[in-house]
């Protein structure tokens, strides 16, 4: 299904799991360091949304590791034409109230993420016309051949029919998934428990507990003093107190989560390439990354995240080149630098010392950088279409895994988010999001990322891993780069 | 007594409306938009519009003022734009564990520092007294979040005594507050001494030892009675101020409590739950001072019966 | 309660022979932060029982010090006893531990202070105040000593005092209040009460009434007293024998009569001098001139030497000892060395 | 002594004070306390007119309410003349040259944060046409010789004085104004016997030389006695004897003054039967003080 | 106590005396000079080590005091997260610290104390408005007006004053009127009053001198109060930005390496420390020294 995880770490050796807990101790908490301020996964799709209703609702298909789709409650599916997809659905399939999953409960939703007029409402764009054709089959016609409807609909949680429309029912939702929402109080916790009518394998944990902590510190605690056995968003200065941690397993993989920095493409001095590129051959990335972030993340020069599928390196990445920097600078007209900002917000930690340094990399080259700490909500602002920054950070999720989710959302003339229109990568884009065969997308994705470096309407800062520490007793937890998990199959042992 | 109530309560609610209007206009001050916080920044023009409209934004500030505004008469301060529940259902939530938090905090600061401010009083300027001052004074020194985390890396990472986060049992409640309790023993010691002392002055401790009272009757009814009057306002002002500025606290030690939704509601610019916490904190304070106020007329005759 | 001496009224009440009191070169000292400060200088005085004994003098004198001293009330750590000696009852309250002192205040000497509103407990019921003598003292219970209060209350005239025994100070006027404190004063029957200034904060009617009250009470019950005043009309008023302070020490003493008539100091002549009276009216007053000294920086040889008419040579030079001067009644001592000289005696 | 023929220098008629009770929240009037009323008398120039009573009887605020410091409900002050009953504040100040204050408490009537120069200045500083700012030194040093003061002693502050010196201080930041009449409210009832004596001499030199008349405010019988002219006897807020000081010493009519009379302690009882004659009813005073 | 007993007591008089006089001079000078010693630090000391508080060294990352840095000096108190000199960051801290202090310091207490003479000089309806109106401030969480005034105006020095200023000035206001209240019926008032003072005579020349005392003791009390306030913004995302640490913002940093650098946090922690004590006993002393009752102990 999805990468395995849950072993990577070096100091944890082939743990023979011990026995099986009885069922009724099967209690697990899962630590967040982000917040949860809503489960209605058709508004948003922040990471704790995505966390909570992939384990409470099933989609139609999920992707697998190498971006496959794979069956959910749609037990198979044909494309009849290539604008049109029909899916033949699970029987026997109930939500957790008792009441039968049918085709009515899929139209209903597509019916809710349109009207919620969301990013994924965007994705749907293309779609057409849906109809449920009988209880059991689901047919999507679409404008024009999609390559990427598989993916976006791995993202489409199935809701009720009836209530579906109303946001009550988002705010609690009932699912057909393997687990049932018990509790939640907003940026505290979200309580699951088993749903025992689950019409696929049963989940081992009776309960499991979603505990939003912010503070680094209590995070850690909390997995030392085992008021936690799964910990997410290990910092990388917390990594050896984690190590020495006899009983706990640390793991990391790659994740769809990338840092990046975006200039004001159409305000000067970022209007003028060199000037970007000057910035970006200033930066000793290498260099940040290693001493500030060590192994939790890794730098990267596409704009989106290489574990993502068609977000491949350019060949044309500019190096760390300080003197070329000056130089590109003198001929850009900024003989002596210039004066600028760079905004980010203080919901993001850590960025202090990561945008600290960047800027002492600028002011070797003459280029004197403000920093402009932002709280997120203003911060939002700012980025929101039409841009108002000099320069900003940020990160970002490839939610669906795929090039065309990020690039083509961002990086177009119609996107208008940081100033930045290049009609020859916006027909390559579409081209992209055109083409189903896998194969022949990625050269498509190569131009892209080489364009964008040629470009440099941003600079990739860095792709965060996925750090993941957890008990040893944690069992079957399958880290995804998406870092929502199916907790399903998680059981502790003694 | 029942008319000073009933005035007390007339004014009450005009500072109460002062607060009212203040966060109101505030929340509206601050520029961002709470469709953005609830969509995200990708979001798509027409759903944050309709997010709006949703959320009641799109009416005129008065419009939206009349209703806050005769809504929070009622106790209705609107949903939650972010969790779609009423602003009210969610500080009940969190509210009780604020106030046991505050009200054990201050019976620990009471615990503490009435003893350690007559020891101090009794040997003023001796080697007793500038240690409680100087001690006092010291943990007042230290910021709240960083003991908070000494506290919580000590008891709850290296000897696993107590938990560090959430609220599930009573062992949840000791290092909060702990740490809200501290900076109210300093301030509590000190003026308890210093309120001894001054006490101590007075012609009535002289009447009382001419009648030949050991010293300890004289200290303790005589001396005591006279002292806490002040205490018992300072005590008052802490109880709000303990509600109100339980944030970081909370926060460290991820206790659910009503400074933290404060916060995180303001964060969010869930513009309801906002001006919800800050009228049922501003209410609560009110209250407090009041009940303070009436405790201070118990204590002390001639405000009762001067009033 | 003592009833060694007949009823009758107190200034003719004869002393016996024992001394119930015996003051002897007290010496007190305040540090304070411009220095140490000598409030007392070698003052000894004695009080027999039945006998009132008024200490006079301007304000700053040490007339409250006295007090303070015997009751083991001086500021602690301001003020000490630094010589002399405080006997009653065979005993030197100047070398006992406060707590001792404490023991015999209330039951055997008790005191009344100026001002009767701040020397009330301002949030205790005046009832509960004065049934704590019974109770703490005594042992007595709740009803008893309440009983007792209230016998009290009555006895120093308080009207409707069943139902005022409930109220809080502030509620009574002034002269109230004082009665109050002489109630909680004489409640366990004191041998000697020191009345610190007992009517400078109260009007003259009122004063009237309060110092007929201790007349009578110490008529009644034959207790010495020792009134502490600056007002020589009171004095002359309640007492039999004075003794007038000046910076620190005991300058005259002898009977009210006898001083007021012939005094032997010139600042006790120019105190009576100073008073406006029947002949000065229309005229003008003979002021002592200059103020009272500073006692961090006392002058020389006499205290009085700056501001007296008749200072020589000697007097700045030599403080003067308390004598009885040549044609002066005995039992009439002066400090001056030139009492002879400047003043007569009949 | 000045006669009724002049016209006075003040005239008080029908004075009443009620000082308001006011509600402890919302400030609300909620009653009044009548402290004086019905409260006539004339001060002539250069004459001495006392006010005795016990405390409480409204003395204080008869003098407050004559300088304006409080509004009175009704009657009339008239100043050379003038009717400044109803003067603003604004208006006030130009009486106020001419009619001066002692007050009774020297520790408390001195602005413990001010020299002797500036507080004696002040005024000055108030009333900018009395002495230009460049002669203010010298003349302080003049007035403060005047009142008994070492004009070396210019900067210090009140609390550096005795009591006596003190109450020089208030007499000659009165004196500064140049008044033709000084209200004295209890200035000597602080004061030691011996320092009292060299104050009521001063007041008296003062009022020689200067010209000056006051209202003089005491509870002890004895030293209105020996300053004052006429008498005014206040009991509960109303006048209750008035006339000729020796006449009322001598002949008390009124119940109230001849209590009060008796309840003077006397220096020597001894010669109780000299003053047998003054008091020729000089019983008890029974319970007239208490409330 | 016998005749000999005097002299041994004299001296124990004069030397208990002489003590506690000392105390309160001691008690006043040392935390002055104290203050001092940091002011002149948090002043020279940046300048000395040229400090950049944006200048990272990241081969020089959470060294220990004492460590010698990539670029060559000795970093005496350790580095911090970027690679920063530790001692030189926390006088450069100190400096915002003291600065956000003073200035809100000024600014409330001017505003206060102003507010507090006319609500008491006037009273009435005045004095009823701008109380009520101190009770709405005092029921407001300025956690908001951080908020507001940091997502307005943006995160800044000067902000971070405008914020606490506002949330400090109700503590002056109301010591004011009620010294002002107490004041008023002074003789000494009275006495300006007869003397044909206006107003503003009234207010400044003879009411506000009255008032200075105990502001002045506050003043030192909510000096530290607004340190610790401000550290405490820095907490909640509210405080000063980057590149300008205060003591506050710094300690919390650095409470993310409690574990394992513990200097970052605990040495700031210590210098605040210090700093606060020095204005608690300066405030406690300057209390004893204005308390007329404890003057002569
Ligand atoms: N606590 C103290 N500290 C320092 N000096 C004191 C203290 N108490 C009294 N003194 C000084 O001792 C001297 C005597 O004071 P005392 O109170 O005995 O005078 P008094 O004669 O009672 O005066 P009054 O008539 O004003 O009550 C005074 O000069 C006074 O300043
Ligand atoms: N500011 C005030 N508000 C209300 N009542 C007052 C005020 N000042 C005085 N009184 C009342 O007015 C009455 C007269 O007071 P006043 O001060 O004039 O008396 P007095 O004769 O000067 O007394 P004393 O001898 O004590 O100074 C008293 O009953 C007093 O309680
Ligand atoms: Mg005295
Ligand atoms: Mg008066």
């Amino acid at each position: 299904l999805v990468l395995a995880g849950c072993s990577s770490g070096d100091g944890s050796g082939d743990a023979t799991p011990g026995a099986r807990l009885p069922d009724d101790q099967q209690n697990l908490t899962y630590v967040l360091n982000y917040g949860c301020t809503s489960l209605d996964p058709t508004e948003n799709f922040d990471n704790c949304r995505m966390q909570m209703s992939t384990n409470v609702f099933d989609t139609l298909v999920t992707l697998d590791s190498k971006s496959q789709p794979q069956p959910k409650l749609a037990s198979s599916w044909t494309w009849t034409d290539p604008t049109t997809l029909q899916f033949k659905l699970r029987t026997g399939v109930t939500f957790s109230d008792g009441t039968p999953f049918t085709s009515a409960d899929v139209k209903a939703t597509f019916d809710r993420y349109i009207a919620m007029k969301s990013v994924l409402a965007t994705q749907l764009a293309v779609v057409s016309s849906y109809t449920a054709d009988d209880p059991t089959t689901f047919t999507i016609r679409t404008s024009a051949p999609t390559g990427t409807l598989l993916g976006v609909l791995s993202m489409i949680f199935i809701g009720q029919e009836g209530r579906a429309s109303e946001d009550s029912y988002w705010a609690k939702p009932i699912g057909t998934g393997p687990f049932v929402i018990s509790d939640f109080v907003a940026n505290d916790h979200i309580t699951l428990t088993r749903n025992d009518t689950y019409w696929g394998t049963k989940a081992n944990l009776k309960t499991l507990t979603f505990k939003v902590v912010t503070d680094t510190n209590a995070r850690i605690t909390a997995l030392a003093n085992g008021g936690a056995q799964v910990v997410a968003g290990v910092t990388n200065d917390q990594i050896p107190t984690v190590r020495e941690m006899s009983d706990v397993t640390f793991s990391q993989i790659p994740s769809y989560t990338y840092t990046f920095l975006w200039f004001q493409n159409n305000r000067a001095p970022f209007n003028d390439v060199r000037v970007r590129k000057a910035l970006w051959q200033a930066l000793d990335l290498e260099k940040i990354v290693t001493a500030l972030l060590g192994e939790t993340a890794d730098t990267m020069t596409a704009l989106c995240p290489s574990a993502a599928f068609g977000c491949v390196s350019p060949t044309n990445a500019p190096k760390h080149d300080p003197e070329n920097a000056k130089k590109l600078l003198a001929e850009a007209g900024y003989p002596n630098g210039f004066s600028t900002t760079i905004d980010y917000s203080v919901a993001n930690t850590g960025y202090d010392q990561i945008i600290a340094a960047m800027i002492s990399d600028w002011k070797a080259i003459g280029v004197t950088v403000a920093p402009k700490s932002d709280d997120q909500a203003t911060f939002l602002k700012n980025i929101a279409s039409p841009g108002d920054f000099d320069m900003i950070v940020n990160s970002n999720l490839t939610t669906t895994g795929d090039a065309d989710f990020t690039l083509n959302r961002l990086y177009p003339c119609s996107a208008k988010r940081l100033g930045y229109c290049n009609s020859e990568l916006d027909a390559l884009l579409a081209k992209a999001r055109g083409t189903t065969d896998l194969e022949q997308r990625k050269p498509l994705y190569q131009q892209i990322a080489n364009i964008l470096a040629e470009d440099v309407p941003g600079i990739g800062l860095f792709e965060n891993n996925i750090n993941v520490a957890a008990k040893k007793t944690v069992q079957g937890l399958n880290l995804t780069p998406t870092e929502n998990y199916d907790w399903s199959t998680v059981y502790l042992t003694k | 007594m029942l008319g000073y109530v009933i005035r007390r309560l007339v004014l009450a609610v005009f500072v109460l409306w002062g607060v009212a209007t203040a966060v109101f206009v505030i929340v509206r001050l601050v520029p961002a938009d709470p469709a953005l916080l609830i969509a995200g920044s990708d979001a798509s023009p027409e759903q944050l519009a309709a997010l709006r409209q949703k959320l009641g934004l799109d009416e005129s500030i008065l419009v939206q003022y009349g209703k806050f505004l005769g809504g929070a008469a009622t106790g209705d301060f609107g949903d939650s734009f972010q969790q779609r529940v009423p602003a009210m259902d969610l500080i009940v939530q969190v509210l009780p564990n604020t106030a046991l938090l505050a009200v054990l905090a201050c019976v620990l600061a009471l615990v503490l520092s009435f003893p350690l401010g007559l020891l101090a009083s009794l040997r003023v300027n001796g080697p007793v007294d500038r240690t409680v001052t100087t001690g006092s004074l010291f943990t007042q020194a230290l910021p709240n979040f960083w003991i908070g985390v000494v506290l919580l890396l000590v008891f709850s990472r290296e000897l696993k005594w107590l938990p560090s986060v959430g609220l599930d049992n009573w062992k949840n409640l000791i290092l909060p507050t702990i740490v809200l309790a501290l900076p109210f023993v300093s301030v509590l010691t000190r003026m308890i001494r210093n309120g001894l002392l001054e006490v101590m002055g007075e012609g009535y401790i002289q009447t009382a030892r001419a009648k030949g009272l050991s010293e300890r009757i004289v200290i303790f009814p005589h001396a005591i009675r006279n002292a806490a009057i002040p205490v018992v306002t300072i005590v008052g002002l802490q109880f709000g101020t303990l509600l109100g500025g339980a944030a970081v606290t909370e926060t460290v030690f991820t206790f659910p409590g009503i400074g933290r939704l404060l916060v995180t509601s303001l964060q969010e610019r869930d513009y309801n739950v906002a001006q919800a916490c800050v009228l049922v904190i501003a209410a609560v304070f009110v209250f407090i001072n009041l009940v303070v106020d009436l405790t201070y007329g118990f204590l002390d005759p001639r405000v009762r019966l001067a009033k | 309660m003592m009833t060694k001496t007949q009823p009758g009224s107190a200034p003719s009440a004869a002393p016996t022979d024992a001394p119930l009191l015996s003051v002897q070169d007290l010496t007190v000292e305040f540090s304070t932060a411009a220095g140490v400060a000598r409030a007392l200088h070698n003052v000894s005085f004695e009080v027999r029982a039945g006998e009132t004994l008024a200490v006079l003098g301007e304000s700053g004198c040490g007339k409250s010090t006295i007090a303070q001293s015997i009751m083991a009330l001086l500021p602690k750590p301001a003020g000490s006893i630094v010589g002399g000696r405080i006997l009653y009852g065979g005993r030197d309250l100047a070398a006992e531990r406060v707590p001792a002192v404490r023991e015999l205040c209330g039951t055997e000497i008790a005191m009344i202070f100026q001002d009767p509103l701040s020397s009330l407990n301002p949030v205790f019921r005046v009832g509960a105040q004065l049934a704590e003598p019974f109770r703490r003292r005594l042992g007595m219970g709740r009803r008893e000593a309440w009983a007792k209060s209230l016998e009290l209350l009555k006895r120093v005239g308080i009207p409707d005092a069943e139902t005022r025994i409930r109220d809080y100070p502030h509620q009574f006027s002034g002269g109230q209040r004082q009665r109050i404190m002489i109630a909680m004063a004489i409640a366990l029957g004191p041998k000697l009460l020191i009345a610190d200034e007992p009517t400078t904060a109260l009007d003259v009617t009122v004063q009237k009434q309060v110092l007929s009250l201790l007349a009578d009470l110490q008529a009644e019950t034959g207790m010495a007293m020792i009134l502490i005043s600056h007002d020589l009309g009171v004095v002359a008023d309640v007492a039999t024998r004075a003794a007038i302070m000046y910076a620190g020490r005991i300058v005259e003493t002898g009977t009210v009569r006898d001083m007021y008539d012939h005094p032997a100091h010139p600042y006790t002549k120019g105190l009576l001098e100073s008073i406006p009276s029947q002949t000065s009216i229309g005229g003008r007053l003979k002021p002592i001139v200059g103020s009272p000294p500073n006692l961090l920086d006392l002058p020389s040889g006499c205290a009085f030497n700056p501001r007296c008419p008749f200072a020589a040579d000697l007097c700045r030079e030599q403080v003067p000892v308390l004598r009885t001067p040549t044609t002066w009644p005995a039992g009439h001592e002066a400090a001056c060395h030139v009492s002879e000289e400047v003043l007569t005696h009949g | 002594m000045a006669e009724t023929e002049s016209a006075p220098l003040l005239r008080v008629a029908h004075l009443k004070v009620a000082y308001p009770i006011r509600s402890s929240l919302l400030q609300r009037q909620i009653g009044a306390n009548v402290a004086v009323s019905d409260v006539t008398f004339d001060i002539n120039p250069g004459e001495t007119v006392g006010l005795v009573g016990e405390s409480g009887s409204g003395k204080s605020t008869v003098a407050r309410a004559v300088i304006g410091l409080v509004k009175p409900d009704d009657g009339v002050i008239e100043f050379e003349g003038r009717n400044i009953t109803g003067y603003s504040r604004k208006q006030l100040k130009s009486v106020r040259r001419d009619m001066q204050m002692v007050f009774q408490d020297p520790y408390a009537s001195l602005n413990p944060r001010l020299t002797v120069r500036d507080l004696i200045a002040e005024g000055w500083r108030v009333h900018r046409d009395i002495v230009p700012r460049d002669q203010w030194t010298a003349e302080v040093k003049k007035l403060m010789d005047r009142v008994g003061l070492n004009p070396d002693y210019s900067d210090r502050y009140p609390h550096q004085f005795s009591g006596g010196q003190r109450q020089r201080i208030g007499i000659a930041r009165a004196l500064a104004l140049r008044p033709k009449v000084i209200i004295c409210d209890e200035p000597v009832s602080a004061l030691d016997v011996s320092v009292q004596a060299q104050v009521l001499n001063l007041l008296d030199d003062l009022q020689e030389e200067l010209g000056l008349a006051y209202l003089f405010i005491s509870h002890d019988l004895s030293v209105v006695e020996h300053l004052c002219d006429r008498v005014l006897v206040l009991h509960h807020g109303h006048v209750v004897e008035q006339g000729n000081a020796r006449e009322i010493f001598e002949h008390p009519q009124h119940e109230y003054t001849r209590a009060l009379l008796a309840a003077v302690p006397v220096v020597r009882p001894w010669l109780e039967r000299a003053h047998q004659g003054r008091h020729p009813t000089g019983e008890p005073p029974a319970q007239v003080g208490q409330k | 106590m016998t005749a000999t007993a005097p002299a041994p007591a004299v001296n124990a008089t004069m030397r208990r005396a002489r003590r506690a006089r000392r105390g309160v001079t001691v008690r006043i000078v040392v935390p002055l000079v104290v203050i001092g010693l940091i002011v002149v630090g948090a002043i020279v000391v940046p300048l000395l080590y040229q400090y950049d508080p944006l200048q990272a060294d990241l081969l020089s990352r959470l060294k220990p005091p004492g460590t010698v840095t990539s670029a060559g000096g000795t970093a005496i108190l350790g580095t911090d997260q970027i690679g920063s000199d530790l001692f030189a960051q926390i006088m450069a801290g100190a400096r915002v610290s003291l600065l956000v202090g003073v200035a809100t310091l000024v600014i409330s207490g001017v505003i206060g104390v102003l507010l507090g003479l006319l609500a008491g000089h006037f009273g009435g309806w005045l004095d009823a408005a701008l109380m009520r109106i101190a009770d709405i401030q005092l029921a407001f969480p300025s956690i908001l007006l951080a908020i507001l005034v940091a997502s307005v105006l943006g995160q800044g020095v000067g902000n971070i004053i405008i914020v606490l200023s506002i949330s400090n000035w109700v503590v002056f206001a109301r010591v004011a009127r009620s010294q002002v209240l107490g004041l008023k019926n002074r003789e000494y008032v009275e006495a300006a009053r007869t003397l044909g003072a206006g107003n503003w005579h009234l207010m400044f020349r003879t009411l506000l001198p009255g008032c200075m005392a105990p502001v002045i003791v506050v003043a030192t009390t909510q000096f530290a109060q607004v340190i610790l306030t401000e550290a405490s913004l820095s907490f909640l995302g509210v405080g000063v930005p980057l590149g300008t640490p205060s003591l506050g913002s710094t300690i919390y940093n650095g409470t993310q390496y409690l574990s394992t650098a513990w200097w970052i946090s605990t040495l700031p922690g210590i210098v605040l420390v210090i700093l606060m004590l020095a204005f608690g006993i300066l405030g406690d002393a300057l209390r004893d020294k204005f308390d007329p009752r404890l003057r002569s102990a």
